[in-house]
């Protein structure tokens, strides 16, 4: 697809699977959301062929495009933009009124994702009457609430408090593992993208210059942005109690960062800063201490990234993992690609994240 | 110092540029003083004589029914005319914007004759109706109401549309996104969110509705209970009786006070 | 206002400001230039409306010089206001005739014939002139007309014949022959019963500032040329 | 399936939902219909003639001029007027307004006439203009003027003050709080924000000043090259020559148009 | 102050002194914008006594109010309200003309500002061409070129990407240090508060739960939503080569997270979590090791928090760091208050942040 807004061009193509959830990453500007006005039928493209499960919505070369209220695609925009004249109860009952549902039907609904949201006691509230970050917890409930083939979410989580942002993201990710909700997601916080999505995209500048699995993009970024961003240690298997337990039976010791239940799919993540490597199994209060052999350094502005493979006989899943040091610390220690090394991380350092399949 | 003064809801009202006070002072005077002048010449002892004639309160019910019919027909033919000539991208949109303007411009009577040329008994229109159905348009209370809702639709068409285009099309736009087909956004959100301008625009075209005179004249005709409402009788009583016209004006006056002023008490407790 | 600019030249510049009745447009247009070539200098100016409404302006002050109005009651409007100066002069009149559709379809052949549905008429409001004169015919004749409209004035009468809305319509013998043809007059015996005509009254406007020029104007249109011009019209003299 | 039609800029203008189109069309012809009669009943072989004498020549530049300065005193009063009955909380907000609507409903001639009582020579105000000024106000242009702004200004108020509550205060609380005073903030703010429903209610004013004529003919009169305008010629000529003025108002509605399309075309290039 | 929005009361009473920098902290809804919005001008309060450097702005008692453009009070909403007409250089560009400067002098301001908020090359664009980050950083140059008495920013970085909040934080400090602007700052991110703030004020319902020196309330935190966001560890001194060296002379190795001079005053923080704790000094690549008492166990969830004090002869700034540790990890530490144990830091981890005074 290509869209032209004034001097802008936005260009990209990729497929995203049903009930798949897709994160779409990039800076300022670079076309997040014109890539989701554009699929909401909201710009049209000079030259794109949009399909949603089977269903044409755009084709230039056919000069099809199917108007933005039958696209059954929802679109959460940058901007709250309640209906002034409704209260919030009315404005998330919108869509599903919209949906040829009751009228009790949708106010139930309304009254439930409002809940969910956290915010079921101002359900009687006039937009005006709201708080920035209520407001915005209210339009992702109307968001939500509409159920659309595809959920379009630009930067749902920005004004959201401490708190609010992760009981937000826990509610979209219950919505999208029990309904399949096939979503499309913008974001400038990596955590949303890997509690949340199977793939990641990054734009820059109107083109897509990375994607794929969640996991692969943010251990390997090979764009700027997306190594600014990502980098991080990841660890699959299921949740324990203790932490999370690998496919070869490994504990990796950690903190559930959101609701997850034993034996339910997750990852666990840490910074590659949070990794201490030491030449002898260092003893004291880091959980996870675990073998690895020096791949390669690669330096990293001011800090040099050690690449672990697996050491022989430790665990299969160490291969890959990163571990950031100062160059001093890297001179002290003396190390060199094939020496083998102990890297230890706290257990406060590892969240353990609910993982989608 | 300038104080703030306090609203409802602890919001503060912003103060007024002063040099807005002096025009809005001089231009209210402009439209008040001859009308208190009005009351002023009025024949108070002989008033409730003077407006309890048969034939004014013939008047007065017939203008209120007629208005108020005339009104309801501008909003069900002009609401979409404005959605039209502020939405969509037909070509030739000023053009048919200014068509729309034109019994803005037309002498009233002039207006009513190009309805009288068209409906009459021997125009195009007029004559099918009478062929065919038996009826004759003009000298009928119908007939003043066609000719109320000219004269009083444009009125409504563009301060409607002026609101639409402020108003901008993002809740629309929403609306879409959220599954709502136009006719649902239309409904649900476009009409309340421009409802202010919807509102003036009635009252408009309703205070239009109540003191047209020329155009119903002549077309409609002037007899007392079917077509004479209380401007026509005005005017035929100003010519020879000053002091009843005045009074009657006043009466005029006074119900269009009322209608907007209740029109309007509604609204202020409405949506912003 | 530039109506003076091009008669700057001619020193002795004097304008003068006829408010006159709407009927007498064609009349008063017809003699304008034989008065101003009588009267050098002199600018003649017409201000045409209805008679009431011309009344109530020279009432209120408008600096108009002479007032010719079509009925006696508004000219008394003026009067009673001091606003005229010395006695106004009736100097014509005209009847009432029935219009009806060239060829006299519906054979009309006096009032009577108008009442009931079959033929559908309209007439002068009572409150104006030509309506009062209706009332006075219709009381002549013992009838009461059941007009489809009671019109603002004649003309709108006439309009309502000429564009055949109706099949007849009460108005002036000057209105029948002013049509072209488009409508023709049935004479009726009560247009000659008290009231039922109309009058045309002129008189000066007191503070005039050109006393002298109003005075002119009304000899001359009372005189000989101004005799011509109405009847010609269709106004009978008095 | 319907489809989108693309607009400028790459966005996508929302589809009209399709109930509208008929009231619309119906509207439309309501008023299109009657006007294309007028075209149809035109004595075209004799047109250029009808429409050179002088006196439409007069006719016109006087109600081309006079419409023009009506318009301009419109936006000079009625502009702070709309911004106090939309801004302000004065007690009695409701009443204000209904009165700036009274122009509206009071039949023209009567509201000629009292203009007559108030500024006549023998009026409160025109004893005090004569005394002190020597001036008579009836009969000249300037009172032409004034009867037109009479009748005009509520429609500019009105629309004006829908479109500033359609469009609410935000951003004129944001300029308050960069330090702009009320007067610039509503200068360079708050008009151009409502720019659209501004143009929509001038070309109210405009076209109502320039079909004005109960009004002028009562209280400026009918004079040639002074107070006749257009109208006032209309119905002069409607005495005599229904064609002539037919011919005549066919001219005001050509110029009207000209005057709406000239100033919608700068609009429509302009801000949303 | 006093401030009621329907059945919402605001009751707060704090003072700011000249140049100093607050930031506002609290959940969503909290109160955090009704008080700006008190501050601005924009609600009337109920009973409240604003005033100024000497001005009196809001006295209720005395009937004063001033109104809001004559406060000197400048505001940055939380929606970004760019006046849709004028370009982003003359939206810049409103607050100087309005003071009153030449429109050569405040075009000229605009563009500056602009360029250091990033977005020099949008100056000519009108609001609905910009992104919504973009849009953010011209109402951030809106509010920064008026330079009022007092400048209120809510939520100023919502909506930027990775690069560009750090960014424009530094411009943000840079003129705080530069021209001693006096600022009141809300914001959900305790980063913000830490390299902006002097001190800190925390609402919660409608009233203060909690207000003092950042780096004290963030250390020992009372109120239960700051305990949330903060409980850092923070070591005060001048920024180094290596980091940061406190008064004692000893060196917190660390990872300048923003363009600090040596020198300068500096904060070295780092979280709890990132602290490991040994027996016995460890060797490998943590480079900051230091000696600590253990002074209490404080169960925090998951987790327990240590609490250090200073070790005899180790550096005296010990005192008072935290350490979390899961229990399982302090099981097998055996630790109890009094025991001396090492905090292991590593340098990756210590971010070291420009310090106000
Ligand atoms: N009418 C226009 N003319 C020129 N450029 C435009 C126009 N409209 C948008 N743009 C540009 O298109 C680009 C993409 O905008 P978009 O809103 O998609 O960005 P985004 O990725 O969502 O950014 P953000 O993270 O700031 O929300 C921006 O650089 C913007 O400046
Ligand atoms: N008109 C009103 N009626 C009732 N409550 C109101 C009204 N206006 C605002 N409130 C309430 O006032 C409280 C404070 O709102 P405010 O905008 O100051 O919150 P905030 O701290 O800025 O929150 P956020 O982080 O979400 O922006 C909110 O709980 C809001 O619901
Ligand atoms: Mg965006
Ligand atoms: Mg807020």
């Amino acid at each position: 697809m290509t869209t032209r807004r004034g001097g802008f061009t936005l260009d990209v193509s990729f497929e995203v699977a049903p009930g798949e959830v897709v994160a779409v990453l990039g800076p300022n500007g670079s076309g997040k959301s014109t890539l989701l006005g554009t699929l909401a039928g909201l710009y049209t493209p000079e030259d794109a062929r949009i399909t949603l499960g089977g269903r044409v919505l755009t084709d230039t070369a056919a000069g099809v495009g199917v108007p933005a209220h039958q696209r059954r695609v929802g679109l959460l925009s940058q901007q709250a933009l309640l209906f002034p004249h409704l209260t919030a109860r009315d404005n998330v009952a919108f869509g599903p009124r919209c949906a040829g549902r009751s009228r009790r039907e949708s106010l139930a609904a309304a009254r439930e994702r409002l809940v969910d949201v956290g915010v079921g006691d101002l359900a009687d509230r006039r937009p005006a009457a709201l708080s920035g970050g209520q407001a915005q917890r209210v339009a992702i409930a109307r968001a939500l609430a509409v159920e659309p083939e595809l959920l379009l979410l630009d930067e749902p989580f920005a004004a959201l408090d401490v708190d609010a942002a992760p009981a937000v993201r826990s509610v979209l990710r219950r919505l999208v593992r029990d309904t399949g909700q096939t979503t499309l997601l913008v974001t400038h916080d990596v955590v949303d993208a890997v509690v949340l999505a199977d793939r990641l995209v990054v734009l820059t500048e109107g083109g897509v210059v990375e994607q794929g699995p969640t996991a692969e993009v943010l251990a390997r970024p090979r764009s700027a942005f997306a190594a600014r961003i990502a980098g991080l240690d990841l660890v699959a298997g299921t949740a324990s109690d203790a932490g999370l337990t690998t496919p070869d039976g490994t504990t990796v010791f950690g903190l559930a960062s959101e609701q997850v239940a034993p034996g339910e799919p997750a990852v666990a993540v840490f910074p590659p800063s949070a990794v201490a490597v030491h030449r002898k199994p260092p003893e004291g209060s880091p959980r996870n201490v675990l073998p690895a052999r020096l791949a390669a350094l690669e330096p990293q502005g001011e800090v040099v990234r050690l690449r672990a493979a697996a050491a022989p006989g430790g665990p299969p899943w160490v291969d890959g993992l990163a571990a950031d040091v100062t160059p001093a610390a890297l001179a002290e220690l003396g190390a060199e690609p094939g020496d083998d090394l102990w890297f230890a991380v706290k257990a406060t350092e590892v969240a353990v994240h609910p993982r989608r399949r | 110092m300038t104080r703030a003064r306090p609203a409802r809801g602890g919001a503060v009202t912003l103060a007024l540029p002063w040099p807005v006070w002096v025009p809005a002072i001089v231009g209210f005077g402009l439209i008040a003083v001859p009308v208190a002048g009005l009351v002023v010449r009025t024949d108070w002892p002989d008033f409730g004589a003077l407006i309890t004639t048969d034939a004014a309160l013939d008047a007065l019910l017939l203008s209120l029914q007629t208005g108020l019919i005339s009104t309801a027909l501008c909003l069900l033919l002009g609401t979409p005319l404005a959605l039209v000539l502020a939405r969509s991208n037909l070509p030739g949109l000023p053009v048919l914007r200014s068509i729309v303007l034109l019994p803005l411009v037309l002498p009233p009577v002039v207006g009513g004759l190009t309805l009288l040329f068209l409906l009459g008994r021997t125009g195009p229109i007029g004559q099918l109706a009478n062929d065919w159905f038996g009826i004759t348009i003009p000298f009928s209370t119908p007939a003043v109401i066609i000719a109320q809702t000219f004269v009083a639709m444009p009125f409504l068409v563009v301060s409607l549309e002026g609101a639409l285009r402020t108003a901008g099309e993002r809740y629309e736009i929403v609306a879409a996104t959220l599954g709502a087909s136009p006719l649902t956004a239309l409904r649900r959100v476009t009409i309340p969110v421009v409802l202010p301008g919807l509102i003036s625009g009635s009252v408009l075209a309703f205070a239009r509705a109540l003191g047209e005179f020329g155009a119903t004249i002549a077309f409609a005709g002037n007899l007392q209970g079917t077509t004479q409402t209380l401007p026509l009788l005005i005017y035929i009583q100003s010519q020879n009786d000053l002091d009843g016209a005045v009074a009657m004006s006043l009466v005029l006056v006074v119900v269009a006070v009322l209608v907007i002023v209740a029109t309007r008490t509604r609204d202020a407790s409405g949506v912003r | 206002g530039g109506s003076s600019g091009g008669e700057q030249q001619a020193p002795p510049t004097r304008t003068l400001t006829v408010s006159a009745a709407a009927s007498l447009t064609d009349v008063y247009n017809q003699l304008k230039p034989q008065f101003e070539q009588a009267n050098p200098g002199t600018t003649v100016r017409f201000n045409f409306g209805g008679s009431d409404t011309l009344a109530q302006q020279v009432v209120q002050g408008v600096p108009a010089d002479v007032l010719a109005t079509a009925s006696t009651r508004t000219m008394q409007t003026a009067q009673q206001a001091g606003r005229i100066q010395g006695e106004p002069v009736t100097y014509a009149t005209n009847k009432l005739q029935i219009a009806v559709q060239p060829g006299n379809p519906k054979g009309v052949v006096d009032l009577t014939s108008l009442v009931g549905p079959q033929v559908t008429e309209s007439i002068c409001a009572p409150a104006v002139p030509c309506g009062a004169a209706t009332e006075a015919a219709e009381r002549a004749a013992g009838v009461t007309l059941d007009p489809v409209s009671e019109e603002q004035d004649v003309r709108s009468v006439l309009q309502r014949v000429t564009t055949r809305n109706v099949d007849a319509g009460l108005v002036y013998l000057t209105d029948v022959k002013a049509s072209n043809g488009q409508v023709q007059g049935v004479d009726f015996p009560q247009a000659s019963a008290q009231g039922a005509g109309q009058n045309y009254l002129i008189g000066a406007v007191t503070g005039s500032q050109n006393a002298d020029l109003a005075n002119g104007w009304i000899q001359f249109v009372t005189g000989p040329q101004g005799d011509a011009a109405l009847q010609q019209a269709g106004f009978a003299l008095k």
